[in-house]
């Protein structure tokens, strides 16, 4: 079992929630962040100067799915939508998750 | 311009804005107090019947409330004052110096916020139908005819001027407005039933600031409310105003002193102090003096802090407590009125100068609207929940009414 | 004190600080309508020009308005009204009871409100610089001069007389302030384009509580912006005061309404019908009676709405619908104006009265107001892109307002 | 109703409730400046006030004001205004048309915000408990004197009129309400210390658009402090409105743009900057002109911009700016009254008509206020940290003052 | 060691918190998630049409134990006290933790 | 590969920020967390009772790096400078990462 943890553009959310819906995959858990990339946030020209907006506002999701196929399929699916192009587009992280437990039925 | 006090105008078209922005300040007090999911719906049940009230009272509410008794004076009414058609612009309200259709517009504001009141019993469960529909009926069928009987001089007026010999007291309607809105609210809240999860889980304020913001716009709004309800821009006027802020600082002292014995004295209890002694000096505010105003406000502090614990105790979800601040309070400044009255002041003397009559009265006038409020608002509230429903589903309460009654969120999450 | 009429003083005094406030509440409506990254900006772009324009007015808007005519009536001029110089303390503004300073501040502070409205188009994308050469640019070559034609006695005003036999009627601003605001958007949408983004996903509003706390002042403050256009605490105000609120209200009630046919009814829609209706009845607020009033709220709120669908499905990104709820409702107000007036309210007769004659006076005033301000704004605004640049880059844009134009952050992230 | 000026009470009594709608307002200004943990509490501190003192100056604090001098003329008294007891509501405010008891509650609301301002240096460490009693001895022996000299012809007033054949001027307050809270903060937050961390990180603002809708308020409310000093809806008044909004808006614009040569413009700047405008012209609203006004605002912005860069960089922790801001501008507020004062406006020159002895005057009432304030809030301050403690203890700072001062959170966790 | 991470309904956040402390696990750190389920959120009847409500509010828990056993425990006494038997009462994960630092001790 | 997540002191985060970007680390994401530890939170003294206040507001830092080195390093500036010596100064958890993918170049 994995957990998929991507962090995305906020505009880029909803596209992603309806492809991965589309995909079957309605599942998740997401949040507010703030992050940066190595390009250390954002450069704004201001009157000459060079101001660094970093911190900027994404959303994080995740996703723990059982098999390979799921996250391979997941990945490919938050990528493609979540992509612009230019940097700050995010990342996606695989992380092992040992058991997950529902807890309305206390099933594994 | 024949009959006009311009000074008076000038001052009851203040007082009227400010009653409806206070009207609509009320339900950041409230919205700020229910849980996130629920603030647009419970900012709206002060916001709506701001509209839907003006309506009401423009088409019969104020025919009602003003108009020459029928019914043996139960209510009022006037062909004239339909739709205020045949109201002339140049019409003078009688006994004033300011236009009849700015009496009419200052009147209907007070209507609307009485509804806007009772809506604590509501909050986080009412469906909006069954509310706009409660709300018209229940203006129409309590608030109207109460208005009538103790400022139209009506029925219960009547009844107390030839029996006690003493006309009921209420400057800016501690019966009309208070009573009859808190004494609905305790009604509402055993009808509609309390709030999923109450009394197994708090239900902490998700707002303070905003509660605060809607405390500083009642507060402010208030000077109009009382000041305003002298119709003129005269002493009895500036005796209000300087008692209702003396009360409500007051009031606002003694419940963040009462709640510190016990704990820490938090912004809600100084604002709900507040709001306590604004709504004790409001039968009295063209009554009594500065001093009084203090003890006034002082007890309706106490009173209000006691009345919480108390329905908390009852296991009574009454979430915003508008039996126990305005209701409760509405009952003692009427006393208080009748206690505290002084002939210096407003030309009638209360139990302090002798006058038992005035404080009978009061009690009586008191009594009587409780009761009244109490069986109607029960009666209409039954109907409208067989009729329409006055509660959302199981699911829609555990989404918020925000989303199931608005369509809207609040905030807004995971926004840019 | 010659020739002033307190009363009169009292309440203009009042009315002018409520439009000041409700100016400044529009930055709240305004600003909890955008994405979180601009909501300072947003607030700025109301609260600014209160500011600049208030300065523009007192050096030269005041004169240019209501000076003698100049150019043919195109403008006004007077030298004494520069820097309000000229202007004893002890000066009654003609035909009133009041002092001429409080004139100029009175009229000073609708100049400020209507370039604040026209910010709509605007939203989440302007440069400030650009903005504010914008402002003052727009504010001295339309607003002044249609101020002028229209209450300055000007160009537009002797032409109908001359020719129609009839004075265009705008009691509070139908024309000078919402229609030239709402139109100037439209033209602004197009010129500064849409938002990136915009089509492709949704905006929804960060902050809905703030939308309706600008929401209750701009409601409140209506009532000085209206009732105050009488200058003086009469029969006239009263009225306007009456129509206002009663037309706010079915404004409100209208738009949820026919916004609840297709789906839930929201708190936004119920506050933009408010202010719809506001608009609509402000040029006829001392000209009709009560029951018009609710015909014209009510078919503002319909009106509104229809007109945000339909700009909506145009894909125009005049944000904050400016052109939808105060131009619309402007040119409905006006023509309504010219509809339901009645004698016996303003001394003035609408088509339901059988005057033709003013009806078209209504439609050719709104028609040359619209003419006007589209090109001249479109020009100005053409100007001021190619000069400073109205709008912010991509990387601004993305990063949001609040940081790129104030190096502001409206919430603190992980503060303590 | 004899005496009595109608227009005069109406705007009075609006004034009044303006006033202290925007001592509320101060709360939200301030209490969104703080970090998120402190908002309640920082709000408190100027709510608590208005209640406190309200009591205060109802029992003594007037008749310390306006009572016959007694001391010498340091202070006043007079048993009839113990408890306003001995006051007929039908008395008129000598030298004015409106009752006596509305005099005294507008007066009041002037004593109760000058002591939410200079909570200002005990934003986010302050005791309540200490805050309480400081409130009440400050304002009993600091405001109180100070009233009685500029305002109840006491002793430095006296003194004035005798050496320099000059009268201080001070229309609005400027000595009495923001020089003496303005320098007593500056004590205070010496006495207080910093807060723990200040120097070594940022405090960001936690809420912006909770300081602008602060800004709004107190713009709005400035209208009632400035243009209700002229206790009539006169010519004064009216000038005092104009020249007010005028300050304010150059003051506004001065600051933002001053900041806007180092970076970028803030919104906070704009906004103190409008209330650095707003304190200049206090005392000087009924003496000068709009031009003059322009100037004054516009030096009051570039001013309180550089006060705030010098007492950051002095290291020093007047955490809410109350010193660089109302202390400051109070200053040159006195000053430039005596600067700009001219006798078409107010009947008394300044040095600009070559009045020099008003200009001493104005020098030396600010002066001997400083001077007093600073040496007696000092005293107070240490006593009151000696007896009850005016700071929290280190974890309570650190878990901050919403939750360990009134047991409250702003924002609710975690919450449906 | 082992992450818990639970995502549960925000109204049974205090009543798990305190079963939590009474069983001794006093430390977590928590935070405000949205999620949902397989089931899509939650539907509404609206006049005829259903309007699916989804990314209901969360509170999520985590929790770093040493102990298998710890593990088990915490587990079940967050699925007890969370669960009301229906859709949306959560999902616990277990997450692998290779090492955890207190900064305080500079101890691992 | 591995997840650095540390829980700090708000008031030490644009230290810990600062140190982490002079040693070249500049990407991250971050969200407010709330949290107590071992010792349940924080006792206030109120009129002889004692209150205590619990879920004390804190930030999370998550860093996913290659190296074991980095992870080092990372801790040891993270601790260091996060440090107070007080109770409520954090944790730093190491969390097993899979895999890493960069949205915008899909690279892994
Ligand atoms: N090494 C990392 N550890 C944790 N989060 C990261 C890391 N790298 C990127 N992120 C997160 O991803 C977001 C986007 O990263 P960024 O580097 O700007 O994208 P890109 O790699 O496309 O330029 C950042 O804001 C941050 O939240
Ligand atoms: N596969 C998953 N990955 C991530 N989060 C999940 C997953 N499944 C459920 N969740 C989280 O658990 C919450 C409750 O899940 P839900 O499916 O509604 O509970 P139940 O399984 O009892 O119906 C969701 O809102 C979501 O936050
Ligand atoms: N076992 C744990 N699981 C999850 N989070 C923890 C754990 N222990 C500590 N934390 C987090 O670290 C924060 C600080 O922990 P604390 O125990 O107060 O620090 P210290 O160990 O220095 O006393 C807590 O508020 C909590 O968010």
């Amino acid at each position: 079992m994995k957990k998929v943890e991507a962090i995305i553009r906020p505009e880029r959310f909803e596209q992603v929630k309806k492809a991965l819906e589309e995909a079957g995959y309605t599942a998740m858990t997401v949040y507010e962040v703030r992050g940066r990339g190595e390009q250390r946030g954002i450069e704004l020209q201001y009157r000459g100067a060079t101001i660094r907006v970093d911190l900027i506002p994404k959303v994080k999701i995740e996703i723990v799915l059982e098999s390979d196929e799921d996250v391979e399929r997941v990945v490919r699916i938050i990528a493609e939508n979540a992509r612009t192009g230019r940097p700050g587009d995010g990342r996606i992280f695989i992380i092992p998750v040992e058991r997950s437990i529902r807890i309305r039925t206390l099933e594994l | 311009m024949e009959g006009l006090d311009p000074g008076a105008v000038a001052w009851v078209l203040a007082s009227t804005a400010m009653v409806v922005f206070m009207s609509l300040g009320l339900g950041f007090f409230y919205g700020g107090l229910v849980r996130r999911k629920n603030v647009v719906s419970t900012i709206m049940l002060s916001f709506v019947p701001v509209a839907l009230v003006t309506l009401q009272w423009v088409m019969v509410g104020f025919s009602l409330s003003f108009g020459r008794d029928v019914l043996g004076g139960f209510v009022g009414f006037d062909s004239r004052y339909v739709g205020l058609a045949g109201v002339g612009v140049g019409e003078v309200a009688e006994g004033t110096g300011i236009p009849l259709l700015l009496y009419a517009a200052f009147q209907g504001a007070f209507a609307a916020i009485t509804v806007g009141i009772l809506s604590s019993a509501f909050a986080e469960r009412v469906r909006l139908a069954g509310f706009m529909l409660f709300a018209l009926l229940w203006t129409t069928l309590v608030y109207d005819p109460v208005a009538h009987w103790v400022w139209g001089g009506g029925l219960l007026h009547r009844f107390l001027v030839e029996r006690l010999g003493a006309a009921p007291l209420d400057f800016a309607g501690g019966t009309v407005v208070h009573i009859t809105s808190g004494f609905a609210a305790l009604v509402l809240a055993l009808v509609i039933g309390a709030r999923r999860g109450f009394g197994e889980r708090e239900f902490p304020p998700h707002n303070i600031p905003l509660v605060l913001v809607g405390t500083a716009m009642l507060w402010f709004g208030w000077f109009g409310f009382n000041a305003g309800s002298a119709l003129a821009a005269d002493f009895s006027a500036a005796n209000a105003l300087l008692v209702t802020h003396v009360a409500a600082s007051s009031g606002a002292l003694a419940w963040m002193l009462v709640a510190w014995r016990r704990g820490r004295p938090g912004s809600l209890g100084f604002a709900s102090g507040a709001v306590a002694g604004l709504v004790a000096i409001t039968p009295a505010a063209g009554y009594v003096d500065a001093v009084s105003a203090i003890v006034i406000g002082a007890v309706a502090g106490v009173l209000g802090y006691y009345m919480v614990l108390y329905r908390l105790r009852r296991g009574l979800d009454e979430s915003l407590d508008a039996w126990a601040v305005h209701g409760m309070n509405g009952l003692w400044g009427s006393i208080a009125t009748g206690i505290f009255a002084r002939s210096s002041v407003g030309g009638v003397g209360g139990l302090l100068e002798g006058n038992v009559a005035q404080f009978a009265a009061q009690l009586v006038d008191a009594a009587v609207a409780i009761a009244y409020t109490v069986a109607v608002t029960y009666a209409i509230a039954v109907a409208v929940d067989r009729l329409v429903g006055l509660r959302v589903s199981e699911t829609e309460e555990y989404v918020g009414l925000d989303i199931s009654q608005h369509g809207e969120e609040a905030y807004a999450w995971g926004g840019e």
